[in-house]
């Protein structure tokens, strides 16, 4: 099967170009269209991670020649390995069911050909991505999705602020992929070659451990990653892309695109691991991520913002992992998250559905009544992305924690663990806002509140499945699991680790199995502390919290005793910090970093007025422009001669 | 003490193509007299045939690389491809012209001729390799695009276009000639290989008239491709020419002029005294045009303009590649390679972009705002400029992305990683103004002018022009190989 | 004994430079236009005096190929004024700043 | 030596008629002193034995474009007097120090260059270049020679179709 493998870019790249020339005449069939080629492409993807499975990669596959200059080559090569597997499985999988949901819920949309259009044009790139076997070949899916993210923000034209929004991502992005080529150039100059293989095989011999130019190298391609993962100070343009419709955010801007940042650090996990500043940046910037903008979850009233800075923070989970060395797990958080997370958002394009288009959570309530499969999916997803034990983000989002915790990262294992709290919480927090408690909608729209049709139900209920088992693939040891996740990516991801291991610069920590399942209790612990203080606000309501502790938490009898301490902590350090907190990092991104690209656009409009104003239209003055201009070349060639 | 000179032996199927063009191009104008009046439009058909023709012939012309009329003209491998890149540009720009001739009243038959007689211009540009035959296809490309800027009689701004553009030209093929002076005085020859051959001798007395010559020759060339200090001319003369034509002088005008400055630049970089040092000159013109050219382009209300600047800007990268031909011969093949496809490149862009500003504009007007909500009145017009836009801010996997590749990994292969760094911020600042125009065509509610333009037709040879340099942008940004693989 | 060569190798760049100078202060377009063919006089001096150090014809032949571009040049621009002053009714490129920005 | 004084009074008087070209106001005598430094340059030439070049300068340049120059003038009837340009003012030390350093430079090469080569004398010339001028520009140099009427079809064309008046039948036939 590994010999097909080109099929899993052709097949969506074929719809693509198909529902855009014969869109008119296909209409609704479209959708199928594009459905079979993600199906096709599912196919492929098991046949290769079958064969992968019984020891037959790492396989490339080359194309053809794309670009040759000299001795150089950029060939477009496919590289299919445990680590490009496993992403194609996800982007596959949850591609065909976000396609499948998209012809229930984009059903009467003008542009429904258009739509699946630009979605298959995305998994196109987004599969070039994953397969890329160099630098080169992996930006051009890199610019490719995020062309298509753009087109999908945008597909709402009508209205005005979606074109802010999307030319916020398309700058904010160009700056992240800036950094990206930057790099590029900069591995080319040194190793001479843009293959990954040949980068990697070379790096410890032409890069010194710890040196200047594998740091800037590797720091460059974190610049990318920043920009297409939105991570600080980046990340401003997540929460906007939230204009796009709902399939596309569970798909682009939750699941698979924007993990490409991190898919492309774990790729490049052999420049990282000799550049230890850019990993310690790395975890900084992931753990910082990953509480601020958790901290801004709680605060949210639109459901898909909430969602939104939820997938930045657990993005900032990922980081946090890579940049202590486990790349594994951060690809094992892409995994489930890609199933929690597409859950979520596929329910909540349900909810805005059921509620004609209104986000805001405050409308809503009481909705488990009529939407039953929702609401049961949207508990399960919000159980795995809290990280309830034994679902999905469990194991997935534990590991992170525990690896931050081994590798002396106590600092970040503490922030991680309050961001995991206000993850619970915030997302307790919609689930009770949204299904629970009485409708708040007015009341034209609570009769039209209905569960939706079969085509949005179906990929709910598989990826809730998957959100509830996919940690099974990944138990740890300690849990007498046999961390086969790990185990399968261990020759792609441990490349690092065994240079280092080489290299004599890295010293393997002692495993504590007791310790990792103290730290496992103290996570568990936490999250239900979250899940109980987001029931005990939102549906006991403030007042009778004692009493609801007393009588459903024996053990919490005596903290409630303390009623006033708990109330007043809450208050003032709790609330008010976590508002306050949120509302500093909005400053911050509003005031800093708008005002860093508002700021040079200033200075870049300011510059350019003054060069408009030397255009006079005068013919001497230009004479007199070219007159310096021939001065100058002249007296140049005498004095450099 | 001096041989009796003989006539150059001549092949016909060499000399065919420019042969043949001229010849073309006259019984157009012969044609448009005798023809009634309303026949008189077949003009531009029977030129675009001509141009089908040329390129049969420069493809014969080309199976054996010559040297016809004694070394004056030089058929080799790059001025193939540039002969094929002008042919494409001139091809595309005839088809994009009959609604614009229609609507401004242009004559047809002076219009196709000056347009065959600046390509016969640019063909014998990209290969003279003599200093003389160089500096008469220049003044024929010139004076025809002069007399095409002006050639919308009754638009004031066209005339005012073509005064502009006609005394800075002049001006600067004055410096032109001043500098071939000064390399005939250093040298003795205006054959650019004699002139090769005698550098080393002749550098021991009169190496600074050498540079002086040379440096007056690159002045008159920076003004050609609208180079930074240079550039000034250029946005003037873009907004008031036909906008067929500001596509023509955009494109065909640059890619001969590189050409014809990579021909020069050949002939002397092999000299001992021309050091790496020499080139820093080229260095700071493509900082500067790169520079200038985006900051400028920002602030732009006419998209006219806008590709004005951005052309500037584009020069200054096509420069970078210049520059590492001049100072490293290691890298030369590779810079020659990225030369030729980045003209390529460019002429397919410029055109695709240009084309639909045709297509839009109504009576040379072409504001950016009128292209608010183009992508709900007509679809495929915005997806053709969208494309365009992408491409020219360098997005894969169009042409523009593997061009701006090339050119910076041949700066980084021959260690201008600055010129590199300079060029991809450039590129980021010009994502800003390309951007614009996207977003006003997707993102606006649509405006008067972009209703009016999609209740016009587009017109069969204009709609096929943007199909082929649509299909050709993201053809040859998949698979670049094909055409350098021509040859 | 190359002092004729000086002498008119100064002689050139002095009218040169005054052709400059007349294209970037005159104000009326045949003037300027004047001030070109000044500069592409004392391009042809240069080149007569080149060929004459060489003593080979080929200066001299250079010399009228220069002199035809002038000429065309010069018919060109000044049917370009003739149009400008039909629209403007002058020919001061002063005055021609429609286009600017 | 009466050819040298002959010389320099050729020098003299066509650097005056140039300068004057620029600073009179008047745009036929602008004409006449352009007419009087094409002559002295003309001398110049013969001096130089170049005697073909010399009659071409003559009559072509002073002959023919010129009385264009003339021609068009007179057309244009332009009778406001030609005044410097009010912009350039205060710029105008600055264009022409911008013109002097022009100058310095390339003179200043001139200068290096032929100090070196002071030896070197010119060699001489046959005697009879025409027929060697006529022989080389149709064998050596045939190519630009056609060019060069190439260049002047199109000036011809162009010049015709620009400057033409417009007839009200052109409207018709266009649209």
């Amino acid at each position: 099967m590994l010999d097909y493998v080109w099929l899993v870019p052709f097949l969506p790249g074929c719809a693509a170009l198909v529902i855009g020339l014969f869109g008119k005449w296909l209409r609704t069939r479209s959708g199928y269209v594009a459905i079979a080629a993600m199906l096709g492409t599912i196919v492929v993807s098991l046949g290769c991670f079958w064969d992968i499975l019984h020891g037959k990669g790492p396989f490339t596959q080359h194309l053809f020649t794309w670009i040759s200059v000299g001795e150089f080559k950029a060939e477009a090569a496919l590289l299919v390995d445990q680590l490009s597997v496993v992403m194609l499985l996800v982007v596959s999988v949850v591609g065909s069911l976000v396609f499948i949901y998209s012809t229930g819920y984009m059903k009467g949309e003008r542009g429904y050909a258009r739509y699946f259009a630009q979605l298959s044009l995305f998994a196109f790139s987004m599969f070039l991505l994953v397969l890329a076997d160099n630098f080169v070949l992996m930006f051009i899916g890199w610019e490719g999705v995020g062309l298509c993210s753009y087109l999908l923000i945008g597909y709402y034209m009508d209205k005005t602020w979606a074109a802010d929004a999307g030319r916020k991502a398309f700058i904010v992005n160009r700056i992240g992929d800036f950094g990206f080529l930057l790099a590029i150039f900069l591995i080319f100059w040194t190793s001479g070659t843009l293959t990954f293989s040949g980068v990697f095989d070379q790096a410890p011999v032409i890069y010194k451990y710890g040196g200047g130019v594998v740091t800037a190298i590797t720091l460059l391609l974190f610049m990318g990653a920043v920009g297409k993962s939105a991570q600080i100070p980046l990340f401003i343009w997540l929460p906007d892309a939230m204009a796009g419709p709902t399939p596309v955010s569970a798909l682009i801007h939750a699941a698979t695109m924007v993990t490409a940042g991190v898919y492309m650090v774990v790729r490049c996990n052999v420049l990282y691991s000799l550049a230890p500043t850019s990993m310690e940046i790395v975890a900084i910037i992931g753990a910082a991520t990953a509480f601020i903008a958790a901290s801004i979850g709680i605060t949210q009233r639109d459901i898909k913002r909430v969602l939104a800075y939820s997938t930045i923070s657990q993005l900032g989970y990922m980081f946090l992992a890579l940049g202590v060395g486990a790349f594994a797990a951060g690809i094992f958080h892409i995994f489930t998250h890609a199933f929690f997370k597409g859950c979520l958002f596929l329910c909540a394009g349900c909810v805005i559905h059921a509620m004609a288009g209104d986000n805001d959570m405050f409308h809503m309530g009481g909705m488990r009544k009529q939407m039953k499969i929702t609401w049961l999916t949207y508990f399960a997803a919000t159980l795995a992305i809290s990280g309830f034990p034994l679902t999905a983000g469990f194991f997935s989002k534990d590991e992170i924690l525990w690896a931050t915790f081994r590798s002396g990262h106590l600092i970040l294992w503490l922030v991680g663990l309050v961001a995991a709290f206000m993850t619970a919480f915030y997302m307790f927090r919609s689930l009770f806002l949204t299904f629970h408690g009485e409708s708040r909608a007015p009341e034209k729209i609570k009769a039209h509140i209905h569960e939706m049709p079969r085509s949005m139900t179906f990929p709910l209920v598989v990826l809730a499945f998957f959100s509830l088992v996919a940690g099974f693939f990944s138990i740890p040891k300690v849990l007498k699991g046999s961390a086969w996740f790990e185990h399968f990516l261990h020759p792609v991801t441990n490349r690092g680790a065994e240079i280092l291991h080489e290299l004599h610069v890295a010293d393997p920590t002692p495993h504590v199995p007791e310790l990792e399942l103290l730290l496992m209790g103290a996570s568990t612990l936490i999250v239900l502390l979250g899940i109980a203080a987001a029931y005990a606000v939102y549906i006991k309501g403030w007042p009778e919290i004692p009493k609801a502790w007393a009588q459903r938490f024996g053990v919490f009898y005596k903290l409630s005793f303390h009623k006033w301490w708990w109330d007043d902590l809450y208050n003032s350090t709790f609330v008010q910090g976590t508002i306050r907190l949120a509302k500093a990092a909005w400053q911050f991104d509003i005031f800093v970093i708008d005002g860093v690209i508002n700021g040079t656009a200033f200075m870049v409009r300011s510059v350019a007025s003054r060069l408009r104003k030397l255009q006079t239209g005068q013919l001497q003055a230009y004479g007199v422009g070219m007159l310096i201009g021939i001065n100058l070349i002249v007296l140049l060639f005498l004095l450099t001669r | 003490m001096m041989s009796q000179p003989t006539v150059p032996q001549l092949f016909w199927v060499e000399v065919a193509p420019f042969v043949v063009l001229c010849i073309w191009a006259l019984a157009i104008i012969l044609a448009d007299l005798f023809l009634p009046a309303e026949r008189r439009r077949v003009a531009l058909p029977l030129g675009f045939l001509g141009v089908v023709l040329i390129a049969y012939l420069s493809i014969q012309a080309f199976e054996i690389p010559g040297n016809p009329f004694g070394g004056m003209l030089t058929l080799d491998t790059f001025a193939f491809f540039c002969i094929v890149v002008i042919l494409v540009g001139g091809g595309l720009t005839i088809l994009i012209s009959p609604r614009y001739v229609q609507r401004e009243h242009i004559p047809h038959g002076e219009y196709t001729a000056l347009l065959l007689f600046a390509m016969l211009g640019m063909i014998l540009l990209a290969v003279s390799n003599e200093l003389i035959t160089l500096l008469l296809s220049l003044e024929i490309l010139s004076l025809s695009l002069y007399i095409l800027t002006g050639i919308e009689r009754h638009n004031p701004r066209s005339s005012e276009a073509a005064l502009k553009y006609f005394l800075l030209g002049a001006f600067s093929t004055a410096f032109l000639i001043m500098g071939i002076a000064f390399l005939y005085g250093a040298t003795g020859s205006t054959f650019l290989v004699t002139i090769a051959e005698r550098l080393p001798a002749a550098g021991q007395q009169s190496a600074l008239w050498v540079f002086v010559g040379f440096g007056l020759i690159l002045a008159g060339f920076c003004f050609k491709l609208a180079l930074a200090p240079l550039h000034m001319w250029a946005p003037d003369v873009y907004e008031g020419a036909p906008t067929p034509i500001t596509a023509f002088i955009a494109t065909g005008s640059k890619v001969a002029g590189f050409a014809a400055l990579w021909h020069v630049v050949m002939s002397l970089a092999d000299w001992q005294a021309m050091t790496q040092n020499t080139f820093y000159v080229l260095w700071i013109i493509a900082v500067f045009s790169m520079v200038i050219g985006n900051f400028a382009a920002i602030v732009q209300k006419n998209i006219k303009r806008l590709l004005a600047y951005s052309s500037i800007a584009h020069s200054g990268y096509i420069l970078i590649t210049i520059l590492v031909i001049a100072s490293v011969p290691a890298v030369r093949t590779n810079a020659t390679q990225a030369l030729l496809y980045y003209l390529m490149a460019y002429m397919l862009m410029n055109l695709l972009a240009f084309g639909v500003a045709i297509a839009c504009g109504r009576k040379g007007d072409s504001n950016i705002e009128h292209y608010a909500g183009l992508a709900r009145t007509s679809p495929l017009l915005a997806a053709a400029m969208a494309l365009a836009m992408l491409s020219l801010t360098g997005v894969p996997p169009t042409v523009g992305f593997v061009g701006k590749f090339y050119i910076f990994s041949a700066a980084i292969q021959a260690g201008y990683l600055e010129l590199a760094i300079i060029g991809l911020l450039a590129s980021v600042v010009s994502a800003v103004y390309y951007l614009r125009v996207i977003v006003v065509m997707y993102m606006h509610e649509p405006s008067r002018e972009a209703a009016e333009t999609a209740r016009e037709p587009v017109g069969a040879a204009n709609s096929l022009a943007l199909l082929v340099s649509s299909v050709m942008i993201i053809l040859l940004g998949i698979f670049p190989f094909w055409f350098l693989g021509l040859k | 004994m190359t002092s004729y060569m000086i002498n008119n190798l100064v002689l050139s760049l002095a009218i040169f430079s005054i052709g400059i100078i007349g294209f970037l202060v005159k104000r009326n377009a045949i003037a300027i236009l004047m001030a070109i063919e000044l500069m592409l006089n004392a391009a042809n001096l240069a080149f007569v005096t080149f060929a004459y150090s060489f003593a080979s014809v080929d200066g001299t032949i250079l010399v009228l190929f220069v002199i035809t571009v002038a000429t065309a040049e010069a018919a060109v621009g000044l049917a370009i004024f003739i149009r400008i002053y039909r629209s403007r009714g002058t020919i001061d490129v002063d005055k021609m700043t429609t286009l600017h920005g | 030596m009466p050819v040298s004084i002959l010389y320099y009074a050729l020098f003299v008087i066509a650097l005056g008629a140039a300068l004057m070209v620029v600073l009179s106001r008047n745009t036929v005598y602008s004409a006449a002193f352009l007419i009087l430094t094409m002559l002295c340059l003309a001398g110049i030439f013969l001096l130089m034995h170049q005697e073909f070049v010399a009659a071409i300068q003559v009559i072509v340049y002073a002959g023919a474009i010129m009385v264009l120059f003339l021609f068009v003038i007179m057309l244009l009837n332009l009778r406001e007097r030609e005044i410097l340009l009010p912009d350039f003012r205060s710029l105008r030390i600055w264009v022409v120090l911008l013109v002097l350093v022009f100058f310095v430079q390339v003179g200043a090469t001139c200068f290096i260059v032929l100090r070196q080569m002071r030896d070197v004398y010119p060699p001489e010339l046959p005697p009879d270049t025409i027929p060697l001028i006529a022989k080389t520009l149709l064998t050596k140099y045939l190519l630009p020679f056609e060019l060069v009427s190439v260049l002047l079809v199109i000036a011809i064309i162009g010049a015709a179709m620009i400057a033409r008046h417009d007839e009200p039948a052109e409207h018709s036939d266009s649209s």
